[in-house]
């Protein structure tokens, strides 16, 4: 039991730190602004909800899921209005850069 | 360790619970008068004075009692791992001191607000009182903390309370001369927060007594010191460190800059008092009979430092052209004689430091500077406030219109000058004394020369105000006699500090061990 | 002397290493702004050694002395009110001025300096 | 592997420190600041001091940031020209800065062995506070007295910020809504603040027994109230109105109160009667969880721009 | 697997490192912002990795907490942003 348990901890936390990779080397090759942004956004909740996943079951009680869980969903949130934001942010300028 | 773990040493004494009000009073009056109507924060301000004057008298009176210092363990819990508050006797005689001028400098306040009654409520005659109450707070707490990081919490406070006071008139350069103020005394307080950190990693523990009585990894306490010592420095604005001081004193409002030249400053001095005296390992520590070499070069470092600070801002004071920069220059000379105490009061092995005539004079120029320099700043305060300005070349026949307050400054001088009868007389004789048969004769010199240039640009002042101008000076509007009488009240204290006998003075050695048990192996 | 891979001591030697950087930011750069984050750098090196020695006095169940760490909260607070009240100036000096810095404005026209 | 990641944080700390001093623009410094701040947070958690941690990332990453950002967009377009200092001066600090860490360096390299420690004398009293988080036994009880001075500082801090108001709008309100507000940053601003109460109250609330604590839980609460000003969802209030004063002083007070109580009841200043100290110490706790969140909240926003409703 | 979890949280610290960087030199101001939201999201996971690798609850509070703020800086960032946009434009309107 214990074997499987860690065997899909390392799947899911090893895919979620290729994730992050994948965010990096968008941020690194991608030529524009809005784009990079996308990859940044994107990839990088992807890795992190990969990596909730993989700790769940690891987590000692309920309530420690729980946060688990809530840490994920913030996640979401943060990465939803910021990018928005920043993406309204970089619109308006684009005419004068 | 096993002496630590037998008898505490800090002992709640019967007194006690008067340190804790020092320090709590102001506090309780900073928060009320966040809550009140504008019209009634001077009233708390008042009830407060009185009561933490009283305080400060009830424990100088203890004191004297008891001939024993007073101390307070807060909450019960021991140091270091608790905290512990300590009044000797020249900790009793600064809370005293600080005492004596801030309700003073409430009266002259008040007495100037209500010279128009119109900006009675507004902004910076309201917000004058809290900072006021928190400066107040500040200095109780820095005199009776016995834990470096309570003092570190209480440094803070009387940044944040004096850096406001200097800006509240709200114009430009003020704003950028308590900005610069702000940053010096910022680096100040983080640097003795470094040094603090040290000494814990060093002896686990952030109490002077501790730290007195723990010796050993001695290169790690002399960087620490040197860190909080720089830090200090910085703040009590001794020369070169001096440059944010004098647009600072001299553009806050008149009763600021009382408050600011006379007690706030001195604040880092003391720290630096105990620092070298109290927690630098020294001839009273374990190892008796060695002296600490960093004590002495210590020593050496700020005594050259304060007589540069005498020679340079003395003779900057007497080129200024304005009387309340002039004023303010002669703050950082005066200062500098406080640090020619380091070595003259070194103590020997049958001779502890706060024995020596040094010491005592070090002390009378504390006092006596701190009510001397408030009375010269409210009786320039009273001749911008009747003339509209303070240049000194317009000045000439103020001493006509303002008597009383020409007579107030001329009699502050006598202290900075060194003349009898006068507590800076008493002050700089001792020290002059010390230097002299110390062995220190350049020290000695520049006590003298220091006296020379005090009496050229006090002298100057007086002269302008007794000569007869070709045209008529003619005051602005009329100077309530009151607010006058406050400056003279403090120059004539100033003068009567001057009456203690010539010698080392008994109370200012209360709480320490005494000077015969010294000799003793 | 202390291992270096001991993590006390490393985050030590990194807070010693901050407090340079934020000293000369704070000497050196003429912008009030970057001299007020510089504040901050240097404030962040003391409590990282303030860390470090409460690391070190791990004991007695805890993975660190307490008291030191107290020390940094209430002195992370402070530092929060100094740069608060440091800002609220700078943006008061600016309104009044158009500068953001404390040297004096450009010495244009100041009598005998052409020459 | 642990030590690798140690030395990956500091390297990464003292990147971003280099880059704060160097950046050319102010904007970016400020950023790299905040980025140190999150970072910073990281090594706390490595020192094993959380409560440090939660606090570094709450000021340091979050409301320091809204501060400095604030005031650069401000100040952006500053007329003097930056001067820099001369090479003999910079040359003169640098070799003073280096030799300001060499000599700490020294001091934690040669720290002693086995270090000095309060943790026994912390842990032996614990019992007597019926607290668990040793940290938060420090701050609220056996220094307790430096807390107390410390929310002091705070208050003034924004006495001094009040009185930088011009004399006409002293007692007015701050202003922190910009002309135009975003719609995402609205949406923002109704869906964050409840997740943010929710674990301000979790984080005060787990505070006597295991990291966190009143000012972490304020410093959220005053985050989530400065997210609901900006959005403009909520204008801020006039600096002299009395329920805000109230709150201010609520949890010093309180404070200072169970301080005077103790002469009575416990037999000392700050003394907690046996038996009672955790409730008392939740007590004044909660009040201080308040204060410092409209403290915060109005120290961030400045000095008043409008003139006072009356 | 704590060593495990420790190596993906080096791996993600480095990996977000290097993009930090990348952020913070670029010439667009409104790029820089992206370094919140990377290291908010990046420190999250490494925390969450630790917290379980080292069996400590206390950590993922931590992490609740930065991401909660990383929130908040961006929108204090693009705030700083419209508004002075918005003040130029008031500015050029004017005369």
């Amino acid at each position: 039991m214990t074997g499987f348990v860690d065997a899909f901890t390392v799947l899911a936390v090893g895919s979620g730190a290729i994730f992050f990779l994948a965010g990096t080397l968008g941020l690194l090759r991608f030529p524009d602004t809005l784009s990079r942004l996308h990859a940044l956004s994107k990839a990088d909740n992807l890795g992190l909800g990969l990596i909730v996943i993989g700790l769940l079951p690891h987590a000692t009680s309920v309530s420690a899921g729980l946060k688990l869980a809530c840490v994920w969903l913030l996640a979401q949130l943060s990465a939803a209005t910021a990018s928005q934001l920043i993406a309204g942010v970089a619109r308006n300028r684009r005419p004068r850069a | 360790m096993s002496a630590l773990a037998n008898a505490p040493f800090y002992v709640t004494t019967s007194g006690g619970y008067l340190l804790v009000l020092a320090i709590i009073l102001p506090a309780v009056a900073v928060l009320a008068m966040l809550l009140v109507p504008p019209r009634h924060v001077a009233r708390i301000a008042f009830a407060v004075m009185a009561a933490g004057l009283a305080v400060a008298l009830v424990i100088v009176a203890e004191l004297v009692g008891t001939g024993m210092a007073l101390a307070y363990v807060v909450g019960g819990w021991q140091p270091p791992l608790g905290l512990a508050l300590r009044a000797d006797g020249l900790s009793a005689a600064m809370l005293a001191m600080t005492a004596v001028v801030i309700c003073a400098t409430g009266l002259f306040a008040r007495f100037h607000q209500c010279l128009e009654p119109e900006t009675q409520d507004g902004r910076a005659a309201t917000t004058f009182w809290p900072l006021l109450m928190a400066i107040w707070s500040a200095l109780n707490a820095i005199f009776v903390g016995e834990d470096l990081f309570t003092l570190y919490v209480a440094l803070e406070l009387l940044t944040f309370a004096a850096v406001p006071l200097v800006c509240l008139d709200g114009r430009a350069e003020t704003i950028a001369a308590a900005l610069r103020y702000l940053m010096f005394a910022l680096l100040g307080s983080l640097l003795y927060l470094l040094g603090a950190a040290l000494l814990y990693g060093v002896f686990g523990a952030l109490d002077i007594h501790s730290l007195s009585r723990l010796d050993g990894g001695a290169p790690a306490v002399t960087v620490a010191l040197g860190l909080m010592i720089a830090g200090l420095l910085a703040k009590a604005a001794l020369f070169p460190l001096h440059l944010w001081l004098p647009p600072a004193h001299a553009g806050a409002p008149a009763a600021a800059s009382a408050v600011l030249s006379a007690l706030v400053i001195k604040a880092p001095v003391f720290l630096i008092l105990r620092l070298v005296l109290d927690v630098a390992p020294s001839s009273a520590g374990p190892l008796a009979g060695q002296i600490f070499i960093g004590q002495i070069l210590i020593g050496q470092i700020l005594a050259v430092l304060g007589a540069s600070s005498i020679l340079f801002c003395s003779v900057m004071a007497f080129r200024q052209q304005r009387l309340k920069l002039m004023i303010a220059y002669s703050t950082v000379a005066q200062i500098g004689y406080l640090f020619i105490v380091f070595p003259l009061a070194a103590g020997t092995e049958t001779l502890p430091a706060w024995g020596t005539i040094a010491w005592t004079g070090g002390a009378l120029q504390l006092v006596s500077h701190a009510l001397a320099k408030a009375a010269m700043f409210m009786a320039a305060g009273a001749v911008a406030e009747a003339f509209g300005h303070d240049r000194i070349s317009d000045l000439g026949g103020f001493g006509r219109i303002l008597p009383i307050s020409a007579l107030a400054f001329g009699l502050a001088g006598l202290s900075l000058m060194g003349l009898p009868p006068s507590g800076g007389f008493i002050a700089k004789c001792l020290l002059l004394t010390a230097a002299v048969t110390g062995g220190h004769p350049w020290l000695a010199a520049t006590i003298l020369a220091g006296g020379l240039l005090a009496g050229g640009y006090v002298f100057r002042i007086v002269d302008r105000a007794l000569a007869t101008p070709a045209v008529e000076l003619v005051a602005r509007r009329p100077i309530p006699r009151r607010l006058e009488a406050v400056a003279l009240v403090l120059a004539l204290a100033a003068v009567g500090v001057g009456f203690v006998p010539l010698q080392p003075f008994g109370f200012l050695q209360l709480g320490r061990p005494a000077v015969s048990a010294m000799v003793a192996p | 002397m202390s291992s270096i891979s001991n993590p006390a001591t490393l985050f030590g030697l990194c807070g010693a290493a901050l407090v340079g950087i934020g000293l000369f930011t704070v000497i050196v750069h003429p912008g009030l702004l970057r001299r007020i984050v510089g504040f901050n750098i240097l404030g962040a090196g003391i409590f990282l050694i303030f860390g470090a020695v409460a690391r070190r006095g791990a004991g007695a169940g805890f993975e660190g002395d307490p008291v030191p760490q107290a020390m940094v909260i209430t002195g992370i607070v402070v530092a929060f009110s100094a740069t608060a009240l440091a800002v609220a100036m700078l943006q008061r000096l600016f309104d009044l001025t158009g500068r953001a810095t404390l040297e004096p404005p450009a010495p244009e026209g100041r009598p005998g300096s052409e020459t | 592997m642990n030590a690798l990641l140690d030395v990956v944080l500091v390297a990464g700390l003292l990147a971003l420190a280099l880059h704060v001093a160097r950046a050319r623009d102010d904007q970016g410094a400020i950023v790299g600041f905040i980025a140190f701040g999150f970072l910073l947070g990281l090594g706390w958690v490595r020192l094993a001091s959380i409560d440090v941690a939660l606090t570094e990332a709450a000021i340091g990453g979050g409301v320091t940031g809204l501060l400095l950002l604030r005031v650069e967009a401000h100040t952006r377009d500053s007329s003097a020209p930056d001067r820099t200092a001369r090479p003999i001066t910079i040359a003169a600090a640098a070799v003073l800065c280096i030799a300001v860490t060499a000599g700490l360096a020294f001091v934690i390299l040669n720290l002693p062995s086995p270090p000095p420690t309060q943790a026994p004398a912390a842990a032996a009293a614990l019992d007597a506070t019926g607290l668990e988080n040793p940290v938060t036994a420090v701050l609220l009880a056996y220094r307790a007295l430096d807390t107390l001075l410390e929310k002091v500082v705070l208050i003034l801090a924004l006495v001094g910020v009040w009185s930088l108001a011009p004399d006409h709008l002293w007692g007015g309100a701050p202003e922190l809504r910009p002309a135009v507000v975003p719609e995402p940053l609205s949406y923002l601003a109704r869906v964050l603040p409840p997740f943010g109460v929710l674990i301000a109250v979790y984080m005060f609330w787990v505070g006597a027994d295991a990291p966190g604590g009143t000012f972490q839980a304020g410093t959220i609460l005053a985050a989530m109230w400065l997210l609901v000003m900006l959005a403009g969802l909520r204008a801020a209030p006039d600096t002299r109105r009395v329920t805000l004063r109230l709150l201010l002083i609520v949890g010093p007070a309180v404070f200072l109160a169970v301080g005077f109580l103790g002469f009575a009841m416990a037999g000392g200043f700050l003394a907690y009667p046996a038996g009672a100290a955790k409730p008392i110490i939740l007590g004044i706790e909660a009040a201080l969880t308040l204060s410092i969140a409209v403290t915060l909240g109005m120290l961030v926003s400045g000095p008043s721009k409008r003139a006072p409703t009356s | 697997m704590p060593d495990f979890l420790t190596g993906a949280a080096v791996f993600i610290l480095v990996v977000t490192g290097l993009g930090l960087f990348r952020v913070l030199r670029s010439q667009v101001a409104v790029e820089r912002m992206m370094a919140v939201q990377l290291l908010g999201t990046g420190g999250a996971a490494v925390i969450l990795l630790l917290g379980t690798a080292t069996a400590s609850d206390a950590l993922t509070d931590v992490a609740l907490l930065l991401m909660l703020l990383s929130a908040f800086s961006c929108a204090a960032f693009t705030l700083g942003q419209s508004s002075s946009a918005t003040a130029t434009e008031r500015a050029e309107e004017k005369p």
